[in-house]
């Protein structure tokens, strides 16, 4: 299998276009600077990230913070204008293209925050709110858009009394609730999730999630599901990509990455997720040491060889690529094809 | 740190420079004609006598000559010549610079040493009685312009009780009494506004960090309310204060034009008033220039201290 | 002379509207309440509305209000004390006080508004063009101006505009429109610069909202509060500064009838006839106290930090 | 001089005061208003007592001098504050039995003098024995005829209205330390007062030399001594031990304070922190309370000089038609407005009334009586029966009352249907721009005395008058005014003056000269023996004592 | 006293009870009995806290579990006397079983606050003042409680420092928090806290704004000191995962109430409130099947001001029936186990059977 096949989606085979193609995609934030400023090393928020994105499927993207995904999400949706790479959605590639052919392709791709009632403007109620996206895209007569208002809060559970409230009467619950009926108003094919269930308590996570996942049973959305929670993002995922320090370092099936983890970072991960077990069966853990460095001085050789307990000489100089390895892509020394033989 | 004082030093520079360009073109469009003005005393000039007035006066120039010469002596300090005077402006300055920085400072103490504490009780004491008073009080303190507060002391001080400040303006080197003496009443004039601007500003940004984490922190560590107040709350919501100072600095400073004249002070105030009506460009032009060079270099200071009080920007 | 209050910037800037990450514990009440939960949480502020209402009501109704022509020099009755024919007595010119300080409350009212809406506007703009390139060299190009005006003192600034164009209403209004020009622009693009940064304004550009839209639906509103604070506070100093000018001859002109002129003409005579300028100088500062209260009482209402 | 005194301001009053053309009386000066002094004000204390030696007076003054050099610097503010340093030949006499504002003069530096036959050459003999201040460089030298001749040297070099003075002046000798001779080209019976005149103090050669600074010393032969001045802060002056004047002066110094504000000058005098407050311009109930509060304070109230105006510009609309001048001179309600709006003065005619040759405030009075009904027939007769309306320009560089009287001509103006706006200018702009350009149809303002009738007339009513900024081009009153200066006869001379007058109010009627104010002094009770004299200077500060020395 | 005793003050009770069985437990540090907590706000008094009962033993773990909004967090804020313009409107806050710190004065309350009992607080990014290094803050409280002298304090500062995991505590201890990370200002703050060896400390949500490599280094940390210092600790969480880790015992809170309390194997395995139930089945394990839906709890918990007047979960519980209309009393389960829940009264004898201490 070439690199790029196992990259790619598979659950919706080979043969069809992914929706979403993304290729080496870097993202530099300059430091400082101005007009009598010096100008630091830029942080390199994302650095060289490849994958792609089916229809209908889920990728979940796990990192502890700092680690770049957020700023993936939003290279994706070209809410960021990316320093270098490509991100091709559904043929069309986007990096380049202006903000003008941007807007339509807006509709077909939407964002779910982590706190919806920032991401509301407080001074809308949830009706001003849902129709919005509706008016910018102009979709539909204003009877129309009224009635999908209501069609959409009922899909996400809610009474259409809500309609004349605002954001701030709601729980944290109800909100994203809130949040996904607006992302969904445009009938969107792509749904970017950045940790949409992160701040929720765990009853209402799970709702949350039930529903992102019903959602998608019937609409075919694909979603890039961006979480911290690995436990999260195996339920909900088809496929997981590990990052850290703005690259990847492990790709694979999201079953199969929980299970057999290959990359000492997406091992350190998983055992760093306390489990809830009797007393009885208490493991000690011994944590992962250190914290993840200062993105913008990245340590040389692989990111993580400074946290690194499997560390050997090769860490700190080469940079490993991504291998496949057992089906999974792994981007360690550890596995490489040389070592591996 | 020091990158950032010389960054904000050029900064500064930039806008003076601004500043002379604005004055400078300002003080040529304000009709009025100087010459003229100059030779109203002499009956009978002829226009040869106003032609070598010019010319002595450097009139006769084109404008932007005159400001070429002016920038490259001010580069030097060297800030002209006074039309009224003949003198240079830079001694001027020099001679009444110290009366104005004087009050302005009293101001300013006056408004700190009264205000502070005002607006600490405040925000302590957060609605209560107390703190409904003494807000109303500073806002009052806002409410009557400062010239009018000044006329009024003046006469009913004279009136009710037979005092009125000393005659003669001294330094405060000469006769520190007289001094204090002459500049109580305008420095507490000029300083109730800012003093009521202090109190309001700290009262807000004392309630806001009271309500932090970190002063929760320090209250849980079982420290006395006193530690709290001023040790942890007290520097945080001084910060504001500090540029709050800053700006009405520049206030304190426009303020001793009216009341210098008010109180006799023989400050800079009073000198630009006195240029402004009778065209001595120099003077003005000098004038306004030393202030905004004060109010940016007070202003530099103000962020200096408060890098220095606050770490998180030293090192940025 | 404290022209206008420099704090009064920073702290309508302060009172951040409606802070969405710290949503209240009880549900608001609806907006349409939002007058009698102010008349209730700020006893300070409603008084101050009261006052403010009062003085509209004096400034509107002047002509019907005031007993006599306010220009009107009655010859025979110069300096009177007040009295029941001249309530709050008359002026050196024999012209009725109580009438001219109704008249005067119009002046310093109009003087004050005209500024507000003229160096409002310029401030609000130049602030949102400002905050929305913050960091480029537009927002540093206006900052420098914005700093240079603030570097002159104010009063000399209005030096030069009064020597510049002659005292008149209209001039006084441009003078002062100049003071009033960095203070907005500072809340404003202080503000603009806080909600681009904004999840709701991320999220606006996600659904594919236009900068235009942006500006308007988002930016704007959430502009209004600090900036509804900001401009009651500077209307207050816009009214004392008012008074200022006047007072240097180089405001209202004569005969006109303002608070400031008035102030002007009666402390030459404070001693002799006090009513001439207590009258005046009273309506002056409470109107001031009352916009100054006004300003204090709406920002601690519209700040969530404030009754948690 | 001027004006400026009321409140206003604050350092305006400088601006105005220097605004003065030519702010001294000059030999000429007349007799003071008969109605303008209050007798029992000026009463000397009866139980004072003889003078005493001692004390340091405290006085204080609105405004300081730009210069001390007193022929660079024409305005009032020098002249007071070197009139006590320097000495003139002769000066005007004062004191206790001398009339206020008499032209008499007595021997300053000159012990005697003479004139020849046809009074063009004249000589003065010089005292001796007088020496300069003891401060460096001239340290206490003796004066002579020698600084005559730099200090009348010096003034014919610079422009200025001290050279108008001595313009007549073909040569000046020195035949001995002692002598000093001045040959005149035209007769002038007079020049023994025009060296009197403050003008022509008499500077030591090293000054002109320039050995010192001229503009911020001042070394003479005075009764004072220049101990220390700050500009804009105070004089100090102490009395010169070797004055040649015999026991003078009685106070060991005195001590000006400049305080721009009224209100602070006022306070202080109530505090009696001030014991001498001149130039004052109050109204009437001012000064009323002011002595009612303050025990033994009394009140100088002087006859002035500066006339207040309304000016027309006879070249512009509506004002080219006399009809229309004169129903704006009939219009104006001028005793009303002493009455109202100052504490004394007297209605004046294009001459200030104490002058010589001047026309008396009663004829004035007669010739342009208050009459509204009659204003505005005239108007209806030139054409405007529901009048017009105009801007009017005002300068508030003369102080706060200027502005108030303008507002009180406004109104008088509204009742005859003339509707002005009143357009307050600095004073910059008034007079670089408005006045003396002519750029102004009717105009509010002052006109601070001249030196004599002959000065008003020729000056501001010729038709290439230098300050005819109104105008004015009559040809009959050109030839009218032009042989009035070849009339040697007194008294036939000051008739044709009245006579030219006549015509100007009648038939000219631009400027409208409405009426000179009083200026009053606030003395308080121990300040014994001033006597002023219009001339500004401060010599006779000699003459003050304090009862009991100032103890 | 019989096992089933039901009351309201079924804990206080209890405690009684657990007295007699000190010596296996240890003394009781903290005894929250029957505390409510009410705050005043623009819209009227809310209570945060109702009738809750809880206690701490010496050297033991007790996790505060319950989402947000529960009143966990206000229950540490009373023990601390930080509720700002909160109040404690009922009830008692018993420390070492003689000060009761609900209506101790200031002054006490202070030699208690910060010396006796310390607290770590969530976010750690603001928790310290960005004005002072972190030895200074350190310092302070050392010489606030332990008198100790400048040059002292600061030696043990860097000790502390030291014993909390911060490489190069000499130099550190000069730092500003602004430059250090998350993870060591979460470490500085438990130096802060363990700075006068407190006999309790109360971490709320120590580790929530952390990453997971981080949390679990803070909590290895939290449990060593724990450990070696016999210190008692009072975890408010809402992680199911940290409460397994780390807890003795457990109190579950629900809107405002205390739902289920017991050791952590009660809660685990045994839960008998079918929030408890409900919650533990709600969070996603490894083992969670991904073709079928979360089991999630339907609905939200009411806001503060529509609280149900009977059992605060009836409106969301699957077992809901006629009695949940009234408040629901704490029924013991076992001599540590009780549940505020009618299902358990009605299967008390089960339930004394099933949750008889091991």
């Amino acid at each position: 299998m070439t690199l790029s096949a196992t990259l790619d989606s598979r659950s919706q085979g080979q043969e069809q276009a992914p929706l979403l193609q993304v290729t080496d995609l870097v993202k530099h934030f300059p430091v400082g600077g101005g007009l009598l400023r010096k100008e630091s090393p830029p942080v390199r928020a994302v650095d060289g990230v490849s994958f792609s994105l089916g229809r209908g499927e889920t990728l979940g993207l796990v990192g502890e913070s700092g680690s770049g995904k957020s700023t993936l999400g939003r290279l994706v949706l070209r809410l960021l204008d990316p320093t270098a790479g490509s991100v091709v959605f559904d043929g069309q590639d986007i990096t380049t293209s202006r903000q003008s052919q941007v807007k339509p392709l807006r509709r077909r791709m939407q964002l779910i925050f982590q706190d919806p009632v920032s991401s509301f403007n407080p001074r809308m109620t949830i009706e001003e709110l849902l129709l919005e996206p509706m008016v910018v895209h102009g979709i539909g007569t204003p009877t129309e858009r009224k009635r999908r208002c209501v069609e959409l809060l009922d899909q996400v559970g809610l009474a259409s009394s809500a309609l004349a409230k605002y954001p701030h009467q709601f729980s944290g619950g109800q909100a994203q609730r809130i949040g996904i009926a607006r992302a969904l108003t445009t009938d969107p094919e792509l749904l970017v999730c950045d940790e949409a269930v992160s701040a929720l308590d765990v009853s209402i996570q799970a709702q949350v999630l039930n529903l992102l996942k019903s959602i998608q049973q019937e609409q075919g959305i694909s979603f890039l599901f961006i979480a911290h929670d690995l436990n999260v993002v195996r339920y909900i995922s088809d496929r997981v990509c590990v990052m850290y320090l703005g690259k990847l370092a492990e790709v694979g099936g999201s079953d199969q990455i929980m299970a057999e983890p290959r990359h000492p970072y997406t091992q350190a991960l998983i055992r760093s997720i306390p489990a809830v077990t009797a007393s009885s069966s208490r493991v000690e853990r011994i944590p992962l040491q250190g914290e993840i460095p200062n993105p913008s001085r990245p340590p040389a050789g692989c990111t993580f060889h400074t946290r690194c307990p499997l560390r050997f000489d090769a860490c700190d100089q080469d940079v490993p690529t991504l291998h496949e390895r057992d089906g999974s892509l792994v981007a360690c020394h550890l596995y490489r094809p040389e070592a591996s033989a | 740190m020091i990158g950032y004082a010389i960054r904000r030093t050029l900064y500064g520079l930039l806008v003076l420079f601004l500043i002379t360009t604005f004055v400078f073109v300002v003080l040529r469009l304000i009709p009025g004609d100087v010459v003229r003005l100059q030779l109203a005393d002499a009956p009978g000039v002829t226009q040869a006598q106003v032609d070598a007035l010019a010319a002595e006066l450097g009139l006769d120039q084109p404008v932007f000559t005159q400001f070429w010469s002016f920038i490259s002596g001010a580069v030097t300090g060297d800030l002209g010549t006074s039309f009224e005077t003949r003198l240079p402006v830079t001694e001027m300055i020099v001679e009444r610079l110290p009366a104005t920085l004087e009050l302005g400072l009293l101001a300013i103490m006056f408004s700190v040493v009264l205000g502070v504490p005002l607006g600490i009780i405040s925000a302590i004491r957060h609605n209560s009685f107390l703190d409904q008073s003494l807000r109303l009080v500073s806002v009052a303190g806002i409410s009557v312009p400062n010239f009018w507060l000044a006329l009024l002391l003046i006469t009913y001080l004279s009136i009710w009780f037979g005092w009125s400040q000393p005659l003669v303006y001294a330094a405060p080197w000469e006769n520190l009494g007289t001094n204090l003496a002459i500049m109580a009443i305008p420095a507490l004039a000029l300083g109730t506004s800012a003093m009521a601007a202090v109190s309001r500003m700290l009262r807000s940004s004392m309630l806001e960090v009271t309500q932090s984490n970190f002063v929760r922190t320090v209250r849980s560590r079982g420290a006395p309310e006193r530690l709290v107040i001023l040790k942890h709350a007290g520097r945080n919501s001084i910060l504001p204060v500090f540029t709050l100072l800053g700006l009405q600095f520049g206030n304190i400073l426009g303020g001793t034009v009216i009341l210098e004249s008010i109180f006799s002070i023989p400050g800079m105030g009073s000198l630009i008033f006195t240029s402004v009506q009778m065209r001595d460009y120099p003077v003005v032009l000098g004038c306004v220039i030393f202030y905004g060079a004060v109010f940016i270099f007070v202003n530099l200071l103000v962020d200096l201290v408060y890098a220095v009080i606050d770490p998180r920007i030293r090192y940025s | 002379m404290s022209i206008v209050q420099q704090s009064d910037a920073d702290q309508a800037r302060d009172a951040v509207s409606t802070d969405g990450s710290t949503p209240p514990p009880v549900a608001r009440p609806p907006r349409r309440r939002a007058l009698l939960r102010f008349a209730k949480q700020q006893p300070f502020g409603l008084a101050a509305l009261i006052l403010i209402t009062c003085f509209v009501v004096m400034a509107a109704l002047c002509p019907w209000l005031a007993p006599y022509d306010p220009l009107e020099q009655h010859r025979g009755s110069i300096m009177l004390p007040p009295s029941p024919e001249h309530l709050m007595g008359t002026d050196d010119l024999g012209r009725d006080v109580l009438s001219r300080t109704l008249y005067g409350a119009r002046t310093s009212l109009l003087v004050a508004v005209f500024t507000m809406m003229l160096g409002g506007v310029v401030g609000i703009l130049l602030g949102t063009v400002s905050g929305y390139f913050g960091g480029s060299w537009v927002d540093t190009i206006i900052q420098r101006v914005m700093d240079t005006l603030m570097a002159i003192p104010s009063i000399v600034l209005l030096l030069f505009v009064a020597a510049l164009l002659g005292p008149s209403i209209r001039n006084t209004v441009i003078a002062l429109s100049l003071l009033v020009v960095p203070q907005f622009n500072r809340v404003t693009r202080g503000e603009m610069l806080r909600i681009r940064e904004e999840t709701f304004v991320e999220a606006a550009r996600a659904i594919g909202c236009s900068p235009w839209r942006i500006l308007t639906r988002y930016g704007l509103p959430n502009l209004l509060a600090p900036l509804f604070v900001l401009g009651s506070l500077v209307f207050a100093g816009m009214m004392i500064a008012e008074s200022a000018l006047s007072f240097l001859g180089i405001g209202t002109p004569p005969p006109t009838p303002s608070w400031g002129r008035m102030l002007s003409e009666g402390s030459a005579s404070l001693e002799i006839a006090p009513w001439i300028a207590f009258y005046p100088g009273l309506a002056l500062s409470v109107s001031v106290l009352a916009f100054n209260l006004l300003g204090d009482a709406m920002r601690d209402f519209l700040d969530p930090k404030q009754h948690r | 001089m001027s004006t400026a005194r009321s409140r206003a301001r604050l350092l305006i009053a400088g601006v105005a005061v220097v605004a003065t053309t030519s702010a001294c009386f000059g030999g000429a000066a007349g007799q003071s208003g008969s109605d303008s002094t209050d007798p029992s004000a000026d009463q000397p204390q009866e139980d004072a007592g003889d003078p005493v030696a001692g004390g340091v007076l405290q006085m204080a003054t609105p405004s300081d001098a730009r210069s001390l050099d007193p022929h660079r610097e024409a305005s009032y503010n020098t002249h007071a504050a070197i009139g006590s340093v320097y000495s003139r030949l002769t000066a005007f006499k004062t004191g206790e039995d001398v009339e206020y504002g008499t032209t008499e003069v007595e021997g300053d530096l000159a012990e005697d003098w003479e004139a020849n036959e046809d009074s063009t050459e004249w000589t003065f003999h010089l005292r001796e024995g007088v020496t300069f201040h003891d401060k460096a460089p001239v340290n206490g030298r003796e004066f002579t005829s020698a600084d005559v001749l730099c200090t009348i040297e010096r003034i014919q070099t610079l422009p200025g209205h001290q050279l108008g003075l001595i313009s007549e002046v073909t040569d000046i000798a020195a035949p001995d330390d002692y002598t000093v001779t001045f040959t005149l080209a035209s007769p002038n019976v007079d020049f023994d007062r025009v060296v009197a005149n403050p003008f022509l103090v008499i500077l030591p050669c090293e000054g002109t030399n320039e050995e010192f600074n001229l503009d911020t010393e001042a070394i003479g032969t005075g009764a004072f001594v220049l101990d220390e001045w700050s500009r804009d802060r105070e004089r100090t002056l102490s009395a010169n031990p070797d004055y040649f004047v015999e026991d003078r002066p009685y106070l060991d110094g005195y001590h000006v304070t400049i305080m721009p504000d009224a209100q602070s000058q006022t306070a202080a005098l109530r505090s009696g922190k001030l014991q001498l407050m001149t130039g004052l311009s109050t109204d009437a109930r001012a000064v009323d309370t002011l002595l009612s509060q303050v025990d033994g304070l009394r009140l100088r109230q002087e006859g002035g000089s500066t006339q207040t105006r309304v000016y027309l510009n006879v070249n512009e609309e509506p004002f080219d038609d006399l009809n229309v001048r004169r129903a704006v001179a009939h219009a104006i309600d001028r005793e009303g407005m002493i009455e109202g709006l100052r504490a004394g003065g007297s209605l004046s005619g294009p001459v200030t009334p104490s002058f010589e040759g001047a026309l008396s405030s009663e004829e004035v009075a007669e010739l342009t009586p208050y009459d509204p009904e009659l204003a505005k027939e005239l108007l209806a007769e030139a054409g405007y029966p529901d009048g017009f309306s105009l801007e009017m320009k005002v300068t508030d560089g003369y102080g706060e009352t200027v502005v108030k009287e303008a507002q009180w001509v406004q109104q008088d103006l509204a009742e005859v249907g003339i509707d002005v706006e009143i357009k307050i200018e600095d004073y910059a702009t008034y007079y670089g721009d408005s006045w003396a350009q002519q750029n102004y149809v009717i105009a509010y303002g002052l006109q601070t005395p001249m030196l004599s009738a002959d000065e008003y007339l020729t000056a501001e009513y010729l038709s290439d008058g230098g300050r005819n900024w109104n105008g004015v081009n009559d040809p009959k009153l050109d030839e009218m005014i032009q042989e009035q200066r070849t009339i040697t006869d007194p008294v036939e001379r000051d008739e044709k003056l009245q006579e030219i007058q006549r015509y100007i109010i009648t038939e000219v009627s631009s400027p409208l000269s409405l009426y000179v104010y009083d200026g009053q002094t606030m003395i308080s009770s121990d300040v014994q023996g001033y006597h002023p004299h219009p001339d500004y200077s401060s010599r006779e500060y000699m003459n003050i004592w304090l009862v009991d020395g100032g103890e | 006293m019989s096992h089933g005793h039901i009351a309201r003050g079924a804990a206080h009770d209890l405690r009684v009870e657990g007295t007699g069985v000190e010596n296996e437990s240890g003394r009781v540090l903290l005894d929250v009995q029957d505390l409510s907590v009410e705050f005043r706000t623009g819209g009227g008094v809310l209570e945060a806290l109702s009738g809750v009962n809880l206690t701490v033993r010496q050297g033991e773990v007790v996790a505060v579990v319950g989402e947000s909004g529960s009143g966990k967090s206000v229950t540490a804020l009373g023990v601390m006397g930080l509720l700002g313009n909160g109040r404690v409107s009922s009830g008692r806050i018993m420390w070492d079983d003689y000060t009761d710190l609900a209506t101790a004065r200031p002054k006490n309350f202070r030699a208690i606050r910060g010396n006796d009992i310390a607290m770590i607080f969530q976010d750690p990014m603001t928790s310290l003042d960005p004005l002072y290094t972190v030895g200074n803050q350190l310092s302070e409280a050392l010489r606030l409680h332990r008198r100790m002298r400048r040059r002292e304090a600061r030696a043990e500062a860097i000790d502390l420092l030291g014993m909390v995991g911060i490489p190069d505590p000499g130099s550190k201890v000069d730092a500003y928090p602004h430059q250090m990370s998350g993870g060591q200002r979460q470490r500085v703050m438990i130096a802060i806290a363990l700075a006068c060896s407190p006999r309790l400390l109360i971490a709320d949500e120590p580790t929530t704004a952390l990453d997971v490599t981080v949390e679990a280094q803070v909590l290895s940390l939290l449990r060593d000191l724990q450990r070696d210092k016999n210190v008692s600790l009072m975890l408010i969480t809402h992680d199911m995962g940290v409460v397994a880790e780390m807890a003795d015992r457990v109190v579950v809170f629900y809107a405002g109430r205390v739902a289920e309390q017991g050791t952590v194997d009660d809660i685990l395995q045994n839960p008998r409130h079918p929030y408890t139930q409900a919650l533990l089945r709600a969070i996603p394990r490894p083992s969670t099947p991904r073709d079928e839906p979360m089991p999630a709890i339907a609905g939200n918990v009411p806001a503060l001001h529509e609280m149900p007047a009977g059992c605060r979960f009836a409106d969301r519980c699957p077992l809901v029936h006629d009695r949940c209309v009234e408040q629901p009393p704490h029924v013991a389960i076992s001599s540590e186990h009780s549940t505020a829940c009618w299902l358990a009264t009605d299967d008390r004898s089960s339930a004394v059977l099933e949750g008889s201490p091991a």
